[in-house]
């Protein structure tokens, strides 16, 4: 077991996934010489060669397009958007192609490919360099959407991502590209696409969250247990589309209390669907009212660092919305 | 392409091929204008015609190796994919919404065709979306070749994508992007733009400041080529030409067909408040279909008992199709259900 | 007092709108001579000449965008989407750009747009013209999303939106075009773009809907109220962005149940916002689950019939529903 | 453009002018300079720069009316905005985050330009969005002069719409819609292009099969110039004619500066992965400003003197631009919240 990045899990993914498999591919801005802005695909290019790992044109559509014109060839691109906020030019794409082929072709053509991109806030980028977008990409039956938290999960889930026969949008919480840090296996694994995860058992009341918010809400619950008492459960939920129903109800099954996390703005947030899965599977366990704790309703997250630090959920946020909670 | 007649790349075409393009441009014709009766008849809800359009898809099609190389169409297509294997009868399926629909189990509208075993990719309705996905599928033609997956040799593969589209699509930012992967990768790729000079009601003059699409090709490295494009022996030489630069890895050529549609733009369209009948009836005198039977009467290949034999196959062929899609049973409801996710497996 | 289709209040007031203020223009794909492919601008192209009603190329993005700088200059473009379903090529514009500019630049800048689509199934239109997009849209502070359902509301509504200094996606329920009939003032005047409007009192509980959905609604309410004596309430939102939780929540209040109807897919689809609404603000009130009753999870609408009817909720399985939920 | 020295519009340029626009480039270059500076100190968290861009920017800027013809800025035009009227306060306050930073109150990074009263247009992160939207602003010029809103001749109405980018930015789709709107509209147009041959570290080569950003200028029968970017005369000129047509209705115009970045791309980046020194130094030798420089002191407008005066100038108005924006305050948490819809009147 090694220590290691959650960045650096992304780039041993595609590595081993590219030693693996020789039609899989890379391609994205600046993913070549550079290694990507973020460096998560460093040292592949000189490892596997400008065929294989190919800086695109600047120019987002056709990167997620011509990914998926490669994927009905059978190849398996993994597509990087240099960041989430980069994405809606290929949003078409993604809605209108790369979700839709399986079903419309019924059944005929696939498009095994992932397309990766950092996301979220709280590093000073502004409007347009802070985005979460799984709310926009959630809405896609088709498309899977999986957003891992642990290097542990990053490495497993991004192997599996390679490896379905479905397109996955495959959301990396940049924030904690360098400061998550965690045991990796040297043996090989896939992580399923699929299951949430529980970060931290409890019994007093469920909190769900993923990415960075996933940490924060662990941060949170045990300082509430420290301080308060409050044994909170922690679902990490992964894989956001398709939803893991199960995972949901079954927690609050046993907590009756409901407390959904996410950095993104509010209204149609993804914590919208979770708590709308509540409020009817879950209805006859909950003990009071689902709290959706999240960015609040602006057009992005301000650059400044007091408004930054006013938009971003947090673990004393996460710690006091629980508190609030566990109350009532 | 030389304009030398003998050197013709249309030259070499046999007696018999040429025939076979004749039959399908009018079983694609036949096709089409019951087509328009079935809408007229109430029988179906939506048609969209490929009339006028034929000898410019019937040249594409022959030119390239038929159900092997890819081909990315446009819903304007019928004589296309008719010419690279669907079959009438596929075509009415999907008129009817009918489960044995091969291009969509009757989930999309009629001609958004798709074969994957004659490599035609499923289209969608959003214009020009095909075209950085067919410069994807000719990228992953040469990604093959060069990492040694494939014998570029090999011609039971795939060696090039053509897709099409309306002159109208390429003010899409999509087909700029498409045509630009094409130029800085020389792809073996072909965009056959088939310009008729209209986007439903908006006159080509509204939608660029450049005469001619085609003049958009050195925008990207590309070359560009000018047709007739109801003139099926000089489209084919174009064709032909482009096929053979993607063949040899000289790179993406963009292929722009003039033409024209004699009908509307679809059973939905009514042409009257956009353009004058005597522009529309100057246009059916060029019908591509009558100016190659013409031709090919000419030629000594097609006598009018000849041509009678084929219009009778036609509507043998064509009845057929209609009489077997109205047979065929609806789709269940809950088909409706199938295919989101293809299975994981392991 | 004028019985008028809802297409026919569209056209009227935009051409009230233009005749009001010389900065009102109308762009998009055959809007000219052609009147529109559903004929919404029919006759505007004659009476206000080929400067003020524009064909557009066939791009969308441009579109959107040509409106947003003409808007930034102070004009008040009306920009046609030919069918909802081609809105996501412009994506990009409208969320990064045009629901943000107002923030972004501190205040500075205003982009009073109007952007129009024609969206909704049941149609035989397949899955590229049957969306329903406001799902996608609703999740963009800064922009307003209104939905018609009555010819009333549409003329009100899209005066209100033309006149509004933010920028109004303005959703037209294409089915109920000519199909939905009703009656229009001679005289001018507007509906504000915010409350939601009851389209049904009732006490049994609450039906949320919007569109042609709020008609089906109205119907099942009717059938239900008849054959078992059901009293439902129907509350046609209208306003989908900001939303009007008071409405909803007050009507729960009363009512202590809730369905919520669309005709768009199922997870993260605007009911998922309504039933979080519900079970955080109107946790108190609730009688039973929150139910939602929406187009299945699958990328989109079918285009042969059986599979058309099995995806489009309608009346009877409004009414089915009802029944269920009142029987909790 | 004349190639005539006496006839060349910078010929006509005044000689306080000339002084104008070699100060703006010098105090562009220092401002630049500190805020690198202040990144490496850790004052800042990021920084984009004009640096070896400023001759082209400068001359874009004085060639237009400043302040009242409508400029969409990209993030590398610092030099641009300072020419229109943005002050090297305003600058600091941006990016030190500060709650007087006008063009955003904070909320965006530095260098997303913005200041309604002098028409340049507020921009976000997307590369080429600005594009389409520079060509809805001149549509609407266009709009109030035919539908006799305005007065065309009225020189206290924005006459033109001016936008900026990156070569790389032009692979965009958004590109590609706002350049067909300008041809085909015949707007007042201007979008220069800023080729320094990288997109961060993607050579032109890898964005597009062209020699020149200018040959695609043809594809939407819009004029497109090439200029030595770093040379603010040729700049200048060619800048002038394209105000020209875009003043008297001939419409848009394509110009393609030809320069070159000396720094990293941003405070984020580190360019040695990508390019030799070698080359950095080779263009560092081309710097424009050292180039006017030298002319202006061959002319006999600059002597050591006079330049140590600005020198010195600079300096002082950088530090008072730090020292204002340190000592102010920051935005209140609260202020993440406003703005979001503006009120509704009546
Ligand atoms: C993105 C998008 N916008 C609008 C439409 C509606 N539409 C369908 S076909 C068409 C005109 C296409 O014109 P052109 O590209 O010239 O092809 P043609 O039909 O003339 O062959 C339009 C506007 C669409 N299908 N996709
Ligand atoms: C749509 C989009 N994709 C990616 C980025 C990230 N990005 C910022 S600048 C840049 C390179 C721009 O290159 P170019 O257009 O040549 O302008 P330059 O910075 O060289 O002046 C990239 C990829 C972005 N801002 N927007
Ligand atoms: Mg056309
Ligand atoms: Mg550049």
């Amino acid at each position: 077991m090694a220590i290691m990045t959650l960045i650096d899990a992304v780039r041993m993914a595609m590595d081993e996934e590219m030693a693996r498999d020789p039609r899989v591919f890379i391609t994205g801005e600046d993913v070549g010489p550079r290694g990507g802005v973020f460096r998560a695909t460093l040292g592949l290019h000189e490892k596997y060669g400008g065929e294989r790992v190919v800086d695109s044109p600047l120019a987002e559509l056709s990167i997620v397009a011509v990914g998926m014109g490669a994927a009905l060839a059978d190849l398996r691109p993994i597509c990087e958007i240099q960041f989430a906020d980069f994405i809606h030019p290929a949003f078409n794409q993604i809605i209108s192609e790369v979700s839709r082929m399986y079903y419309r072709s019924d059944g005929q053509w696939l498009v095994p490919m992932v397309i990766r991109a950092p996301y979220g806030g709280g590093i000073a980028g502004g409007l347009y360099h802070s985005q979460s977008i799984e709310a926009f990409f959630t809405h896609a039956p088709g498309l899977k959407v999986v957003v891992p938290s642990t290097p542990y999960d990053a490495r497993g889930l991004l192997k599996s991502a390679v490896r379905d026969p479905n397109p996955v949008l495959y959301l990396e919480p940049k924030k904690g590209y360098r400061s998550i840090k965690g045991e990796v296996p040297e043996a090989e694994y896939t992580v399923p696409i699929g299951p949430a995860r529980i970060a931290r058992e409890g019994g007093d009341l469920s909190v769900f969250a993923y990415g960075m918010m996933a940490h924060y809400a662990v941060q949170a619950a045990e300082k509430v247990a420290r301080e308060d008492g409050i044994d909170a459960e922690v679902i990490d939920l992964r894989t956001l589309l398709p939803v893991d129903k199960d995972a949901i109800v079954n927690s609050v099954k046993k907590t009756g209390k409901a407390l959904i996390v996410h950095e993104d703005t509010h209204t149609m947030g993804y914590a919208a669907e979770v708590a709308a899965v509540l409020g009817d599977d879950g209805f006859e366990y909950l003990d009071g009212p689902i709290k959706r704790l999240t960015g609040p309703d602006v057009p992005g997250v301000p650059f400044s660092h007091p408004m930054q630090e006013y938009f971003m959920p947090n673990p004393d946020k996460i710690a006091a919305a629980i508190r609030d909670l566990a109350a009532y | 392409m030389p304009t030398d007649t003998a050197t013709r790349a249309s030259a070499q075409i046999g007696e018999q091929t040429l025939l076979d393009m004749f039959w399908i441009m009018l079983l694609s014709r036949r096709l089409d204008e019951r087509s328009w009766m079935l809408h007229r008849q109430g029988k179906i809800a939506f048609h969209i015609s490929a009339m006028g359009h034929e000898a410019a898809q019937v040249a594409a099609a022959f030119a390239i190796h038929r159900g092997v190389d890819y081909v990315h169409p446009y819903y304007r297509d019928l004589a296309l994919v008719l010419a690279v294997g669907v079959t009438p009868t596929d075509f009415m399926m999907s008129l009817y919404g009918k489960q044995a629909d091969l291009s969509s189990g009757g989930r999309q509208m009629p001609s958004h065709f798709s074969n994957r075993s004659l490599h035609i990719v499923s289209g969608s309705a959003p214009v020009a979306t095909q075209v950085p996905q067919a410069a994807g599928l000719a990228f992953a033609i040469k990604y093959k070749q060069r990492c040694g997956l494939v014998d570029p040799n090999d011609t039971t593969q795939p060696r090039l994508a053509l897709t099409c589209l309306g002159e109208g699509a390429t003010s899409q930012g999509e087909w700029h992007e498409g045509m630009n992967w094409a130029g800085v990768h020389q792809l073996p790729f072909i965009c056959l733009v088939q310009n008729n000079i209209y986007a439903i009601s908006v006159p080509v003059q509204s939608q660029m400041a450049v005469e001619h699409v085609a003049d958009r090709a050195s925008a990207y490295g590309v070359k560009g080529v000018i047709v007739d494009g109801n003139d099926l022996l000089a489209m084919y030489d174009v064709m032909a030409d482009a096929v053979q630069r993607a063949y040899s890895g000289e790179g993406a050529t963009l292929v722009e067909a003039k033409t024209y549609r004699p009908v509307p733009h679809s059973s939905d369209d009514d042409d009257r408040s956009y353009r004058s009948r005597d522009e529309v009836e100057a246009w059916k005198r060029k019908d591509p279909i009558v100016r190659f039977q013409r031709y090919l009467t000419d030629e000594g290949l097609l006598d009018p008992a000849k041509i009678d034999a084929y219009e009778a196959r036609a509507r043998a062929e064509v009845d057929r199709a209609q009489a077997d899609a109205e047979a065929a049973p609806l789709p269940a409801a809950e088909d409706a259900l199938g295919d989101v996710y293809a299975p994981v497996e392991g």
